[in-house]
């Protein structure tokens, strides 16, 4: 690891693998499902870092702008999917009362549930 | 040129318009497929005479800018796409359209299947990797709402279930963007292709990408969210998640396997894909067996053929040096995504049709539908014909091509494996069958459906069955531009 | 060379099958019209193509798919004997199908599916390479199925469950014999034989041991015949169909391309695998026999005998002498004749008598005296009882055992004869000799009404007892099997 | 070790101590809270690494916005599901999971130390053509010329997590208003504030669109601010967010995306798609950007108002 | 070091004192209005006089400004939402907030 460690663009790069690393901890060993989206967002902001991150290895020219607008991109695309998924668990627990899917066997179904005839 | 634009530009400008239009969305929607499906044609007749081509976006060449490709490959998806969603807004119209008041279903339902048709065309044509994590991710975002749509727990549930796949997904896949644009500069699929070598992050990246698209894919280990979201969605829904959502993040491993990284790609990792093809196969049908549920067996049956495409892989020697049956191998796994497409799209058109006949979902309540219902029954048997991977239909045509790619590769294994999940499919297949061709139960009050809303599967199953019956066409088409690593083989 | 007539002959059944699958149930009228007129067509061009074939001329007609996956339809003698058998068939069958049902329902349905597989019969008689074989082996699987369901109970729908079972399996092991022959030779066609020298003999051994396994299943060889009596569930016109014009027949057929078209009699006999084949075919024909003489019901004892006697073919086919291929070959015809005879009389006795068991047959000669008749006349014939066709086989089959060396054969024939005589005379003596109630004679007209339903038996059985009479002519089935024989294996 | 590294290691610890904090708190709101102190700890990460559009947009998207989505979500879902921690899944799962993730960071690491120090990335391409572009500041260039397909993308996005949240609303509320009734005393502090702000938020939020052709700024960053002050507004019970269904509403939703794909489309027509020729440049980006700030001030802030509950005011 | 950096560093330690204190007051105060007091009072404080050290490094008199808008703006802020929490936190006032939410 040569003339590397003495530089701020691979600290941030490790930093963000560990970020990377400790959401993705959250979002797989969590149950409660607003952990679960809270830590994807760790995750997605790890994995901006780190692009961000190797972006700047060439402090003399300036961070590459390439990164920067996908980075920007990216973060907005995060919070689109994060805010569907936090209405989608707000629904979910005014409709069950639950705030985990543990105990939501995947496909049982109330006998007249599926019921179509009501269509659109 | 002008036929790929209106591709892109035609179904989101419709998405966009749907919205403010409310209740006249379903019109909108009627005028815009013809429209696309033109386009599409017309993509297709383009690279036919002319060959393959690279646009850039805005005029900025890659690695600059963003290039939208155009090959066989993609006019054939793009192709197979506009048919099938075509007949899913057709089919669509009787379900979702309100004429006197607004209703939240019939608000949501076109923008988001619209928006979810951009974004298929989006990443059929996208040559730029991030390019094709946004529209992925467009496609996912539409694809999650529509399986909540009819907003019951289980189905909430099963959207949620979707979400945190689809999420996990996702990261992965854009950590594996990252990779490669820290370590090659440049984004573009045709570009990395020349400058790909294998080394630590090109691998790490492979691996990274690979994991993050088959979990979007539902390929077997990160299965379980797809059958109760796929048979929570409303029928069209359900069509278009099984028929074309799963296969645009397969159709981006196969851009980034054959194209990308044919030289990154080693053994180890397509004999991964291809054990988790092969787990696909046995664990959907198993599973697929056992279920009570019309729309269940259907979904566990996609979570199997998905096996197949993955079989793909190990087949043709992950594009490293081109073995003479790659290009069996690489035609067979897209002939089969393709011909899947349109055979589970009727299917699960069908499956929504009984259900509306019949007042549940369950199979024991098909019992004498062939009688009441015979359009649909036969597109339903015309759909099981592909899928069992009987001849004529193009699941048989795909089936052939990955059998004799697997002899002549002298893996044996893959191709018993094929045969064991043809008959597997025959078994879960017929039950339903079976029991439409039964003796009508006394006092089963079946609501007949309009004849021409059981056209349109039939439509989308005979199209199955030509796609095998006519299959030199497709195969020339998707010759076109195809990457080097899969010319070779059975000419 | 002529392209047009074996596509026309295809399309004489696949034409109105499609029809009456979009006609409405009500309109029997135009359906009798359009399936009568498709088999009266498909007779006129056999008669065309007998004198053409018989001056040499050379029907063909290539349809390419997937390179490596291409449809040859090729009318030589062999293809013409089985077509001719067929279609004669068909017409009669129809016939007797059209007054058997009269007021049933799904007949729409039924007659669809039964046109469509007696194309699929005629398409395995005109398959000039093995893709186009099988393509049409499973087309029969698939259109046999609802036929065998078509009563839509549960005793039906079990043996369709069981028919299925064995049919797919079956030709799940016929696609990888397939797949890995033609992986290692490229496409295989009956007319020109490609040296099989590049796989070793072990493999060949195996892969042949597959064909037989694969086809077996149709030609209902022990011990993959348990399909066969328990379909006898089906409707009489289904049963006379599987039994003498196409599912076994295709099975026989078949096993006779494989031997003489794709190894070659001279490869055959190096391998060893002839006499094996032999062996097997001989146990079923006795054991087939053994179990017809058990049962009780007509139909079930008719079926065993169809087991019995689909292995003649096969003997003949094994043996590989001159002789004994005219034997096998000419036994194709007349088994057909004589079976479909007395499943026709078996039809009418249940329809119209109520008579389903053997007992039950009692005195039925003074009351339904032209069906007594005709069934009898195929019982005799059957035995072998000279001049009736079936003593043409056995005399050729023995003396064909003979010049092949193999004299345990004549006794096996004479074993099955005098069993066949143990199990068919006590009907005949049930019909003529036993007394049944006294019924008045003009009671007799009653049962034996319409005569579209007596007149198909009487037909067939004159049909057999001429074949056996006039064997000597040109254009019997013997001087045709001859012609075979001559023509393509001792040139 | 230059005392600016000292800054960033100490700068990356804290965040990642936060993140751990978020992560494995015990308290759900505590977990929440120490998520935005990450949020802002990653946004000055991104000060130090001069990417300053990004620390504009983590600080007000990344962790402003998301953390106020999840506060709401927190809120609603606490008073209506039980808010125990069901079982955690055994202390084996918990080992494995633990290992896969410092495996993935492991290989990330292990990636991004094989990388080429030297790896300059697009940035001379881009200064290269920055002349053409027609904006100054090369992050607007390359978000609204180079890749601006990405952008028109991501913009669809965005309205679309709008469409489907609100497809998650109940039958009965539909058309209804968006966001739970406000209880602001109209005489209280609340009310005076969301009258003085406003003004302010409005000329920042312009400053930030119009700044963001030269230096950081941009429509994103712009709309982000707009939301802010609209949803003030609102909270502070002066005005009524506009129903679902009202026309004007859509309207103004769907103007920023429609506006960006015509200029695509007319491109198209005039030879290449989302072509912008270097003389108009700086004008169509800006007209761009000004309707993208307007459909994302509006599609925030209905994004933190949520799917209509009610019917009536 | 030029008079000018004495006098930043000078007040950034003030600043970053005030910060420290108001932290302190946020763990040892009693109960939350006094907390609520200890934070809005100190922190302000210190970052004010953070903004003033800065000020000089600024370079032009644009800059300037909008750092003390920064400032006036967290100010405002902090008044606003500190009055919010303190109303709230009032013994008597939770029991009477209407409890229709519009459900």
């Amino acid at each position: 690891m040569s003339g590397a460690l003495g530089h701020s663009a691979t600290l941030f790069a490790l930093t963000g693998a560990a970020l990377v690393g400790i959401g993705l901890y959250g979002f797989v060993a969590r149950t409660h499902l607003l952990r679960r989206v809270l830590a994807f967002n760790v995750i997605g902001s790890g994995v901006f870092l780190f692009f961000g991150a190797t972006g700047f290895r060439r402090p003399d020219l300036g961070a590459d702008p390439a990164p920067q607008a996908l980075i920007i991109t990216g973060i907005i695309v995060a919070l689109s999917l994060t805010a569907l998924a936090l209405a989608l668990i707000t629904r979910y627990a005014a409709l069950s009362g639950r705030s985990s899917l543990e105990d939501e066997a995947p496909d049982d179904e109330a006998p007249d549930a599926g019921d179509e005839r009501g269509g659109g | 040129m002008i036929a790929v634009t209106a591709c892109l530009v035609l179904p989101l400008a419709a998405a966009l318009a749907a919205i403010p239009l409310g209740r006249r969305a379903p019109r909108l929607a009627l005028v815009a497929a013809p429209l696309i499906l033109l386009a599409a044609l017309a993509v297709a007749t383009e690279i036919w005479r002319t060959g393959p081509a690279q646009l850039p976006v805005g005029g900025w060449l890659p690695p600059l800018g963003i290039a939208l490709v155009v090959d066989g490959l993609s006019a054939a998806f793009l192709l197979t796409g506009a048919i099938v969603t075509g007949a899913v807004v057709l089919f669509a119209t009787s379900i979702f359209s309100t004429p006197d008041r607004e209703t939240r279903a019939g608000f949501a339902f076109w923008p988001l299947l619209l928006a979810m048709w951009g974004a298929l065309n989006a990443v059929f044509l996208s040559g730029d990797l991030f390019n094709l994590y946004v529209a992925l991710e467009l496609l996912t975002l539409t694809a999650v709402a529509l399986v909540a749509l009819d907003g019951r727990r289980e189905t909430v549930a099963a959207a949620i279930r979707y979400m945190l796949f689809a999420l996990f997904g996702s990261l992965a896949y854009l950590l594996g963007v990252t990779l490669i644009y820290a370590r090659y500069g440049a984004l573009d699929i045709a570009l990395l292709r020349i400058l790909a070598e294998p080394d630590a992050p090109t691998f790490v990246a492979a691996a990274l990408m690979t994991i993050g698209l088959a979990a979007k894919t539902a390929l077997f280990p990160f299965h379980a969210w797809l059958p109760p979201a796929h048979a929570g969605a409303p029928a069209p829904a359900s069509a278009m998640l099984s028929a074309l959502v799963t296969k645009a993040s397969f159709y981006i491993v196969v851009r980034i396997w054959f194209d990308v990284l044919p030289v990154a790609g080693n053994e180890a990792l397509a004999m991964i894909l291809g054990a988790m093809g092969v787990g696909a196969i046995l664990f959907g049908s198993v599973l697929a067996i056992g279920q009570e549920r019309l729309k269940l067996v259907v979904a566990y049956s996609t979570v199997a053929q998905l096996g197949y495409l993955f079989l793909m892989f190990p087949l043709a020697g992950s594009g490293g040096e081109a073995q003479p049956w790659a290009a069996g191998a690489w035609n067979g796994g897209v002939v089969h995504a393709l011909s899947h497409a349109f055979a589970k799209a009727a299917m699960f058109l069908c499956a929504g049709l009984f259900a509306e006949a019949i007042g549940h979902d369950r199979m024991d309540g098909l019992k004498g539908v062939a009688r009441t219902m015979p359009l649909t029954v036969f597109a339903f048997g015309l759909a099981a014909i592909s899928l069992m991977g009987l001849p004529p239909s193009g699941g048989f045509t795909a089936k052939y091509l990955l059998l004799t790619a697997a002899f002549a590769g002298g893996n044996h294994f893959f191709a018993l494996v094929m045969l064991a999940g043809g008959l597997l499919a025959a078994i879960y297949l017929f039950r339903p069958l079976e029991r439409a061709f039964a003796k009508p139960a006394e006092g089963s009050d079946i609501t007949p459906i309009a004849r021409w809303r059981q056209a349109v599967p039939l439509v989308l199953a005979g199209a199955a069955i030509a796609l095998g019956v006519f299959s030199a066409v497709p195969f020339d088409l998707l010759r076109i531009g195809r990457a080097d690593a899969a010319q070779e083989g059975l000419e | 060379m002529n392209t047009a007539l074996p596509v026309l002959l295809l399309a004489t059944s696949l034409v109105p099958a499609l029809v009456t699958f979009f006609l409405r149930e009500e309109s029997e009228r135009k359906r009798n019209a359009v399936n009568l007129a498709g088999a009266f067509a498909k007779l006129g061009l056999v008669v065309v193509m007998l004198d053409g074939v018989r001056r040499g001329e050379d029907y063909e007609f290539r349809f390419a798919f997937v390179p490596g996956l291409e449809m040859l339809l090729q009318v030589d003698a062999l293809a013409l004997l089985f077509v001719t058998l067929s279609a004669f068939l068909w017409l009669l069958t129809t016939i007797y199908a059209i007054a058997y049902f009269r007021g049933g329902s799904d007949l729409s349905r039924f007659f669809g599916f039964f046109s469509l597989c007696v194309a699929a019969t005629t398409g395995i008689a005109l398959s000039g390479t093995l893709i186009t074989f099988f393509i049409f082996y499973e087309l029969l699987t698939l259109s046999t199925w609802p036929l065998v369901v078509h009563k839509g109970d549960a005793k039906s729908l079990a043996a369709g469950r069981r028919y299925l079972a064995y049919t797919l399996a079956g030709s799940a092991v016929l696609l990888l014999a397939i797949v890995w022959l033609e992986s290692m030779t490229g496409p295989v066609e009956f007319a020109a034989p490609s040296d099989l020298r590049r796989l070793d003999d072990m493999t060949l051994r195996f892969v042949f041991a597959l064909f037989v396994l694969g086809i077996g299943v149709k030609a209902a060889i022990f011990p993959l015949h348990g399909w066969l009596p328990t379909a006898m569930a089906a409707p009489a016109p289904v049963s006379a169909l599987l039994h003498a014009v196409a599912v076994v027949k295709a099975g026989a057929f078949g096993i006779v391309r494989v031997i003489y078209d794709v190894f070659g009699i001279a490869l055959v006999a190096e391998l060893g695998v002839g006499l094996p084949l032999a062996f097997v075919a001989s146990f079923t024909i006795l054991y087939g026999s053994v179990r017809a003489l058990q049962q009780r019901d007509i139909k079930k004892r008719l079926a065993y005998s169809t087991v019995s006697q689909v292995s003649y073919i096969i003997l003949g086919a094994a043996l590989a002498g001159p002789f004994a291929t005219i034997g096998g070959l000419v036994h194709l015809v007349h088994q057909g004749l004589m079976k479909i005879t007395m499943f026709f009389c078996a039809g009418i006795f249940a329809e119209r008598a109520g008579i389903t068991s053997i007992d039950g047959l009692a005195g039925m000669g003074r009351r339904m005296p032209w069906t007594a008749i005709a069934f009898s006349v195929a019982a005799l014939g059957m035995i072998g009882v000279p001049p009736i066709a079936g003593f043409v086989t056995k005399w050729y089959l023995g003396i064909g055992a003979l010049q092949a060396g193999q004299t345990w054969v004549i006794a096996v024939l004479a074993g099955s004869a005098l069993l066949n005589a143990a199990y068919f005379l006590p009907l005949i003596y049930r019909l003529w000799y036993q007394p049944g109630e006294d019924i008045v004679r003009a009671d007799a007209q009653a049962l034996e009404r319409p005569l579209a339903l007596i007149a198909p038996p009487v037909v067939t059985a004159a049909a057999a007892l001429l074949a056996g009479l006039m064997a000597g002519l040109a254009l019997s089935p013997l001087g045709w099997a001859t012609l075979i024989v001559e023509r393509t294996y001792w040139p | 070790m230059t005392p600016a590294l000292v800054f960033d290691g100490l700068l990356a610890l804290l965040a990642v101590a936060a993140a751990m904090a978020a992560i494995g708190g015990r308290d759900l709101f505590g977990s929440v809270a120490f998520f935005i102190v990450y949020g802002l700890l990653i946004a000055i990460a991104w000060v130090r690494l001069d990417a300053i559009d990004v620390a504009l947009a983590e600080a007000a998207i990344g962790a402003g916005l998301t953390g106020i989505l999840l506060i709401s979500a927190l809120a609603r879902v606490e008073r209506t599901a039980s808010s125990g921690e069901s079982g955690e899944g055994g202390r084996l799962a918990k080992i494995a999971a633990a290992l896969l993730c410092a495996g993935v960071a492991g290989a990330l690491a292990w990636a991004a130390l094989a990388l080429d120090p030297q790896g300059a990335g697009l940035t001379p391409l881009i200064s290269e053509a920055l002349p053409q572009a027609g904006v100054g500041n090369p992050v607007t260039a390359v978000l609204l010329n180079f890749r601006a397909y990405d952008t028109l993308l991501e913009s669809i996005v965005l309205l679309f997590a709008l469409v489907a949240v609100w497809s998650l609303a109940d039958d009965g509320n539909w058309g209804g208003l968006p966001g739970l009734r406000q209880h602001a005393r109209s005489d209280g502090v609340l009310a005076t504030f969301g009258r003085l702000l406003p003004p302010f938020g409005l000329v920042v939020a312009v400053y930030l669109v119009w700044a963001g052709s030269e230096n950081p700024g941009g429509a994103f960053q712009g709309g982000t601010v707009l939301a802010a002050i609209w949803l003030l507004v609102a909270m502070a019970g002066i005005t009524e967010l506009p129903r679902v269904s009202s026309l004007p509403l859509r309207a103004a939703l769907v103007f920023g995306p429609a506006f960006f794909l015509a200029v695509g489309a007319i491109g198209a027509l005039a030879g290449t798609f989302l072509g912008l020729a270097p003389a108009a440049a700086k004008a169509i980006i800006l007209a761009v950007e000004a309707g993208l700030t307007l459909s994302i001030a509006a599609t925030l802030a209905l994004l933190v108002a949520g799917s209509p509950q009610r019917t009536q005011g | 070091m030029t008079p000018i950096d004495l006098y930043t560093l000078a007040m950034i330690a003030a600043g970053a004192f005030f910060f420290f204190a108001g932290t302190l007051g946020l763990l040892r105060f009693p109960d939350l209005h006094s907390r609520l007091h200890a934070l809005t009072k100190a922190d302000n404080l210190g970052l004010g006089l953070i903004v003033l050290g800065l000020l000089p490094r600024m370079g032009d008199v644009a800059t300037m400004l909008k750092m003390l808008l920064v400032w006036v703006l967290v100010v405002g802020a902090a008044a606003t939402v500190a009055q919010l929490i303190a109303r709230i936190a009032l013994p008597g006032h939770l029991r009477s907030r209407p409890k229709d939410d519009g459900r």
